[in-house]
């Protein structure tokens, strides 16, 4: 529900007082630097008066400068007070200069999106083909470290050889003497066990294989007679008679 | 034209290719040495005049169209986003006043820089932040880049239009941050329109 | 070169910013009628020579470097990179045992050798490919270069030390066995590590 003025105000666009201020000056048609500053004083509070009779909402900082620039206007008109510092000619001075500066910067802005803009006015090639850098490694390695590199591999190919140490193990032909000799001691059925040597749990289990095996070649060589009554019931031996 | 030597050829050929402008130092290290400077001066003097055109910009070199006939070129191209008033009057604060922070912009323009400026200004390439000043607060600070004088057709700094007179006329002495009381220093903020 | 007249520059302009080769009929829609097939001519036999050139495919023009500086459009830029331990271990075998094949290296390390290892002792231009193994398959041989020996300081592969000297140098002390899990015959893929 915008009032037409206010319409009209917002699209003036002002950015600030300083624009606002601006544009009133460059409508005195002169040189910023001939402009009079108590006539642009002027304006500006007429411009905010009729505002305010329009009920215009103005910004804070609109009024703190209307505010400001009457009590330019007054020191500018009133006689020079020389206690008063700073010097209101000064003050209007350095105004004028900060409405210069913009202006100058308004125009500069003007002139540069004007020049021959690339992408607008001038253009670069349509389908550059593009630089490539290309990143090739230098391989670096020490001859140590082949070296050693082998040195792991055949260390880790290296044959194997297994030397058990100090097993006790009763040969087939120490089993066929000790049983052939204790045969002949014996008169009836005796068990295998009977036949073994004392010793580790190692050395009787190598001497029971060994001694039954020479029990059978006793058999078979018909020294010895063999009976078990059922599979893994104990074994007896006796000499053949 | 007379055939070119074997530099000015190959510096002809990588600026040709290059999709940005090349430094001298660059173009050195693509053609592995020799007068990288010398085949330039050849190569400007021998596109004078003709449709395309060697062009420094800070201390890159690149080829473009030439500017008259931006004409013939212009058909069917998308304009460039037009770039808000504030937006145009903050680069050209910065490019005629870097290094420089925000409140030394907001002190001439009078009035608070609206969040997106300066994003639209570094976004397109133009505005990069270039250290901090050394005061209370260490404001950052920004200043222009390679790309804006590549848009802007600006061989360097010292080309920026009216340069000399401004700073002649004292327009471009350092800004004076507390200004006459406070009166204006109660900033207005700015409208966020983007158009101008 | 001289000065080319307008619909020479327009053509020259129109092709360097084109973003496609573009036929005569196209050329003309721009530049708005003349002589486009001389303008053509002329560029012709103005940048014969040069390091760019005009050049015809089907009927469309466009402009491209000179191909015979293709070459200076990339730059190579060496890195120093250490081998991988994948890569010392091949580079050995092959050292040690050549002329042998894949198959048989990794039967010696025990371990699969990942793609990029032989790739990369071959960039590095210490192993070659030396003929094929005349059993079925015709596997690869691999064997080393004189690179190699230059690299590495050997007169010859004979001055590499053999299993005695290894042994006597404490260098065959199975103190850093092999990788976790990868046990001789049950291959394990090697990590990739040697391969960007």
């Amino acid at each position: 529900m915008a009032e037409p003025e206010q319409l009209t105000l917002d699209l003036d666009g002002w950015e600030g007082p300083l624009d606002l201020l601006l544009s009133l000056a460059r409508a005195q048609k002169v040189d910023l630097r001939a402009i009079s500053i108590l006539a642009l004083v002027e304006q500006y509070l007429r411009f905010v008066d009729r505002a305010k009779v329009l009920r215009l909402e103005l910004a804070a900082d609109y009024l703190v400068m209307a505010a400001w620039l009457a009590y330019l206007k007054s020191a500018l008109l009133l006689p020079r007070d020389p206690e008063v510092e700073p010097d209101p000619e000064e003050l209007a001075l350095r105004l004028q200069l900060r409405l210069e500066r913009l202006n100058a910067m308004r125009e500069a802005g003007a002139r540069l999106m004007a020049r021959d803009r690339l992408g607008r006015d001038v253009f670069p090639r349509g389908r550059a083909e593009g630089l490539r850098t290309i990143r090739r490694a230098r391989w670096q390695a020490e001859l140590y470290d082949v070296i050693a590199a082998y040195g792991r591999i055949s260390a880790r190919n290296r044959p194997v050889m297994h030397v058990v140490a100090d097993r006790e193990v009763m040969t087939l032909e120490t089993a066929l003497a000790r049983i052939g000799a204790l045969l002949g001691t014996r008169l009836d059925w005796t068990t295998l066990e009977s036949f073994l040597p004392d010793g580790s749990d190692r050395l009787r289990k190598s001497a029971l294989a060994s001694s039954f095996l020479a029990a059978l070649e006793l058999a078979k060589q018909g020294r010895a007679e063999l009976r078990q009554a059922a599979p893994f019931a104990p074994l007896y031996l006796r000499a053949a008679s | 034209m007379t055939p070119p030597d074997d530099i000015v050829r190959a510096v002809e050929a990588l600026l040709f290719a290059s999709a940005e402008p090349l430094s001298v130092d660059s173009l050195r290290a693509y053609v592995g040495g020799g007068d990288v400077r010398a085949a330039l001066e050849r190569l400007e003097a021998d596109y004078a005049g003709r449709g395309v055109a060697l062009v420094r910009r800070g201390d890159r070199w690149h080829f473009q169209t030439a500017p008259d006939l931006a004409h013939l070129l212009r058909r069917d191209r998308e304009e460039p986003r037009r770039l808000s008033r504030a937006g145009v009057e903050t680069l050209a604060i910065i490019a005629y006043h870097e290094p420089v922070t925000r409140a030394e912009i907001e002190a001439i323009r009078g009035v608070q820089i609206s969040k997106g400026t300066l994003d639209v200004l570094m976004e397109a390439g133009w505005v990069r932040p270039a250290g901090r000043r050394e005061v209370p607060g260490r404001p950052l600070l920004y200043a222009t880049t390679p790309a804006f004088l590549a848009h802007f057709g600006l061989a360097s700094r010292r080309d920026l239009p009216g340069l000399d007179d401004l700073r002649a006329a004292g327009l471009l002495d350092p800004v004076d941050l507390m200004p006459e009381g406070a009166h204006v220093g109660a900033f207005a903020v700015e409208k966020d329109d983007d158009s101008d």
